[in-house]
């Protein structure tokens, strides 16, 4: 879809006008600068451990692009800063990092559900969201984000069963950045490629380039559409090569491959489509200044915010658990405080 | 009020329930064509149609996931799992998400789902259909834990279940399924969770049991009659705990033998006895004494009836405390 | 395979002389036997719950017969008896179901495994015993049982998982026989055959006729000698109808098609073969009348011993938990007897 | 011998057993290529090759499930499960089958697997990095539980281990990982499973821990030494309990405070109080007071230390023991 501006040519898109693919590069700088700028909060102590994930904007961002505002996401880890293509405030997901109660949204207001830490167990969430929706006669779609790894939990595989059966509007997509932290596909997984895992579930599996945000954007719209027509779930298998360290705590010399490594880099997403725009003609310096900008200025927004949240009161470690919290949980809040006070 | 057996409760609560808010989807293994296998939401496709009495895949966690799912897309959710020892592969659901997902949203959302099972043992069943696994749900933040022992109790606990805006997990004592029969209120019947019921006063030693083991308590009530007057108290609600109801009782009895099917380590008797050690320490007049399961796997059926808490068992217990 | 001593003309299988055909017989009525009078033992109340296989034992006889006395069979309840073609006396069997100790085997003495009775969780035991005989350097292979509605299980996917990437040589053999209990395999799975799934984990997937024990058995072989041969894993896909309930508790009148049933009855797999038999010629009314009569002998043999079983002792509720019961236990069997000794 | 890291005891742990016994073989998420997130399996893909320490796919049922299947093959699997939290999938396998399997056998096979993962709160870590599962498993027949606190018991606990014949799962107090150092013996280290560490000695206050909250225990009986003479047992293994050095303890000091890091309801401080309560109760002079985490989720780091057990909340429920 996106050439190399040599012998492959460029393609393009229905749909995507010079306004929407505008949006489209606004959305992979806002989640570029975000990881890039986390890295460094994490380095400078204001945030702690953190999932890098630079070079997967394109499929978050292709992908979040070919929903409906009515539509939901269900991310998991690596798709931390999703919500922020959703109006979610940065300093939310930022306080998500600093382990501090601000970092929790209602997932109805944007519809994101919170971010799910457990490899694969938001599969069957979103199935039964999805299904739970279609049964209320909404048109409501959802989309799940998990990683190949994830491909190999029960919780994927009950949760894409459910959706299958229940011909959920769902769109499966698998981020195949190749690693689970250490651990290659091919010891991950026997199947040729993860997408032929979609016929055991019934439903259609397509598999698209990764780095390439147009070419995830049309294979999610695809199945999207579908879903919203009622012909059910599809299995999008989104590859690409994991560049970066599993996370801030992941040293990926022992296991990972510099040359694949670098070539990652160099073919990543972001500057892939910024050369097929402006090789298009439709963005200029001054437009990529202007959006950096943007985005640069809301993540010093955003932190700023983030560390101006008071330190939480301890009375959040007992709220929330149930609707009302019953007489010993209120009993022992009062009695921490009082060990807390004196 | 009409005689039910307690899973005719069950189902009478479900029917009740489902007529009531339309946001009700019973789902499960089984539940659908035939009822569930041991009838207890016979009756329900065919009233509400197969959407909201849904036969799902085999596949406890997809359940428990999907049920998830279903509460942010507004439906409350009242699973069935289909035997205690099959819902382990929901547990990860239960405790990662279940029982967290309120929290996680800062409490903008409510996760007003049920988990029902039958549970426990002396059915004379095959390997792994007699667990008694309350532990695990008890210790579970997040979720509540009812489990009845009498028919009206279980629908008067399964509504209030039902309507909670948090996770309920319901244990019902198959056991007792088609042997407990008892008047149950018609129509709306809400038992409020964390209230004990007092089954019967004595003021002499307060046996606690819950489920199927009630009825060993009173059985052991009965045969200690002549020689001492014994209190059984129901909990009822293992989560929120009626702590009122069992410091009530220990301190005007003194003495407290808890009954558990469930292995003892680590049970429900456990922490039934550490509220007591906290709480009633200068009230007890004697060991808090726990009959239960023993710590190796529930036996073969032939060997069961030497394994479960036994009237004879607790009459052992009771007299040791009475003699102490 | 199986002709229909019509139309269809009968085939044959390469290595199966007349003594292995009257063999793979002679299981298949011991089989039969077994559960005919087992149902009969159970409406007697001399065992307990009972879960009939009538019509499935072409497949478990036609996949047993393809190993190797060193490989090992990982057993559902389904497949309760079929320790019986390994050497398991029929007592013991039956005690299983009588819920006593008696029931108790050692798998290495029969090469057989405990019997299974949650869903699918057998699969991952049977990956990791192929997996860890291969790792030794034996060239054991291990056949697990399991049913259609154990493919929607998170087990079942991650013991396939493991055997696909760890090449195991294992067969994943899947009594399709279209129900689990009362849903139905188009509520269990939107995916079009069974055999589909095994893609995903990178295996061939094979499809044979359930009911016809010959075609099972070469399937069988073919998986065997792939796994042997270290080329991995297999999932055959063996399809039937249930024609029974689900087990002697399940009464199927609200949910079965009786028309299919017909059918299914109609086409059952021991009598078909035996007509294959007796159209080759190899099978006499004698030969017939004598393999009955020793099935049926082997049955009186064994219901009498298990009801000479003696009660088991107490005791027994605390051996075997652990290597070494501990203090707390033994105080407990002691207390035990006590209170049951007065 | 040497100053290690607790982690580099465990570490040190597996190259001894796995260079002494070629049937033990270390599985897990990460173990291999990159010797486990913690680095506890460092160096053993080196050492060992691939087939002895094997990176699993992303699948802890099917890592558990295996390992049973690796026993009837004849290995001593140990599997790391990469965090607590992370252990639920697995729960169902190890309650159904681990814990099951040689009873099943009539006990003609052991099942000498070994499950070990950092457990445990403190580390700043984002969502379900930090839970105490401990109940989940000692309440599991035929498991057995060990958790150590300092670098040389976390190497003999983890050798018993391996060599035991039975399953044992074996939970390492991640907080403590690279904190807590100390001297542990070269070569082959056993520590018996079943046997208390008497941390220190005391007459009038006992406080029993395990894990990273033993640490915490004699950071309060430092800050109560002025005014009590406190004793510190660290229970070590978990199941089978050390009896007689907890009644032991108790009958000397007379006053008990437990403390864990896990949920209150039916944690493993509930058994402790409740043998106590059953086997001590004219020994005890006031309650048995358990300081625990809460009955509510774990909280975001932010909060986590509210949560966690404290010196000032043991020292605060000693306080209040010792007036009562
Ligand atoms: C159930 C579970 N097991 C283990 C982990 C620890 N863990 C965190 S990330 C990860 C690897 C996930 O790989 P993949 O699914 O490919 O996603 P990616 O990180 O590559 O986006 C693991 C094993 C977890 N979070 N949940
Ligand atoms: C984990 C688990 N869940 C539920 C059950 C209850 N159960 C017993 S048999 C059965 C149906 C199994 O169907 P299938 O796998 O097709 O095997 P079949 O009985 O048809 O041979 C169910 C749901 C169980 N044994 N284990
Ligand atoms: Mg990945
Ligand atoms: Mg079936």
């Amino acid at each position: 879809m996106i050439g190399d501006g040599g012998s492959v040519p460029d393609g393009e898109v229905d749909g995507l006008g010079e306004r929407e693919l505008l949006d489209l590069y606004r959305s992979l700088i806002l989640l570029r600068k975000y990881d890039e700028r986390s890295l460094v909060y994490h380095r400078q102590g204001r945030i702690g451990t953190y999932a890098i994930f630079w070079g997967h904007e394109a499929m978050q961002a292709g992908a979040a692009h070919a929903l409906a505002d009515e539509d939901w996401i269900f991310p998991a880890y690596r798709e931390s800063a999703i919500g922020l293509l959703r109006g979610i405030p940065v300093s939310t997901v930022l306080s998500w990092w600093r382990g501090h109660p601000a970092g929790w949204w209602n997932p109805a207001d944007y519809n994101v559900a919170s971010i799910c830490v457990p490899i694969g167990t938001q599969v069957p969430h979103a199935a039964g969201f999805a299904w739970g929706k279609k049964l209320k006669g909404e048109p409501t779609v959802a989309l799940v984000f998990f990683g190949d790894g994830a491909t190999s939990e029960g919780s994927f595989h009950e949760g894409a069963t459910f959706a299958g059966v229940m011909r959920a509007p769902l769109v499966l997509f698998c981020n195949n950045n190749q690693w689970a932290i250490s651990t290659p596909l091919s010891a991950q997984t026997a199947a040729p490629t993860l997408a032929d895992k979609a016929i055991g579930y019934g439903m259609p599996g397509v598999r698209v380039d990764g780095t390439d945000v147009l070419a995830v954007y049309e294979a999610t719209r695809e199945a999207v559409e579908r879903a919203r027509a009622g012909d059910g779930p599809t299995f999008v298998e989104a590859v690409t090569y994991r560049a970066m360290p599993h996370a801030t705590a992941d040293d990926p010399s022992p296991y990972i491959d510099p040359e694949r490594v670098e070539e990652a880099k160099r073919n990543e997403c972001v500057g892939r489509y910024e050369g097929y725009l402006r090789r298009l003609g439709v963005l200029t310096e001054a437009q990529v200044d202007e959006v950096k900008d943007w985005a640069l200025e809301l993540m010093r927004e955003g932190i700023q915010q983030a560390e101006a949240e008071p330190e939480p009161d301890v009375s959040l470690v007992f709220e929330h658990a149930y609707a009302e919290p019953w007489a010993a949980l209120r009993a022992d809040l009062a009695e921490l405080r009082r060990i807390l006070g004196g | 009020m009409a005689e039910r057996f307690l899973v005719e409760a069950v189902n009478d609560a479900l029917h009740v329930e489902m007529e009531r808010d339309e946001t009700v989807l019973v789902m499960g293994e089984d539940v659908g064509r035939v009822g569930g296998v041991f009838r207890a939401t016979a009756g329900l496709r065919d009233r509400f149609g197969a959407d909201r009495c849904v036969d799902t895949p085999l596949a406890e966690a997809g359940i428990m996931g999907a049920a998830v799912g279903l509460c942010m897309a507004g439906w409350r959710p009242v699973c069935e799992l289909q035997y205690d020892a099959f819902s382990y592969p929901a547990l990860d659901q239960l405790i990662n998400h279940v029982g967290r997902y309120r929290w996680r949203t800062g409490g903008a959302m409510d996760f007003p789902l049920v988990v029902r099972m039958p549970y426990g043992g002396g059915v004379r069943a095959p390997e792994l259909h007699d667990d008694s696994p309350e532990t695990y749900y008890v210790h579970t933040p997040g979720v509540k834990v009812a489990i009845p022992a009498t028919p009206a109790d279980a629908k008067g606990l399964l509504t209030a279940a039902i309507r909670d805006p948090d996770p309920v997990v319901v244990l019902e004592p198959k056991l007792v399924y088609r042997t407990a029969r008892g008047e149950v209120p018609e129509g709306e019947h809400v038992v409020p969770l964390g209230e004990a019921r007092l089954v019967r006063e004595g003021d002499d030693l307060t046996i606690v049991a819950y489920g199927a083991m009630v009825g060993v308590a009173e059985g052991a009530a009965d045969r200690l009659a002549d020689r001492a007057s014994v209190e059984v108290l129901d909990v009822r609600t293992l989560k929120p705990l009626d702590e009122e109801a069992l410091l009530a009782s220990a301190a005007k009895t003194g003495r407290v033998v808890i009954v558990q099917e469930a292995p003892r380590t680590a049970g429900y008797g456990a922490e039934l006895a550490a509220v007591l050690a906290e709480k009633a320490i200068l009230d007890l007049r004697g060991p808090v004494i726990r009959v239960t399961g023993y710590d190796v796997p529930y036996p073969y059926w032939k060997l069961e009836d030497a394994y479960m808490p036994s009237v004879e068992r607790v009459v052992d217990a009771a007299t040791r405390l009475l003699e102490f």
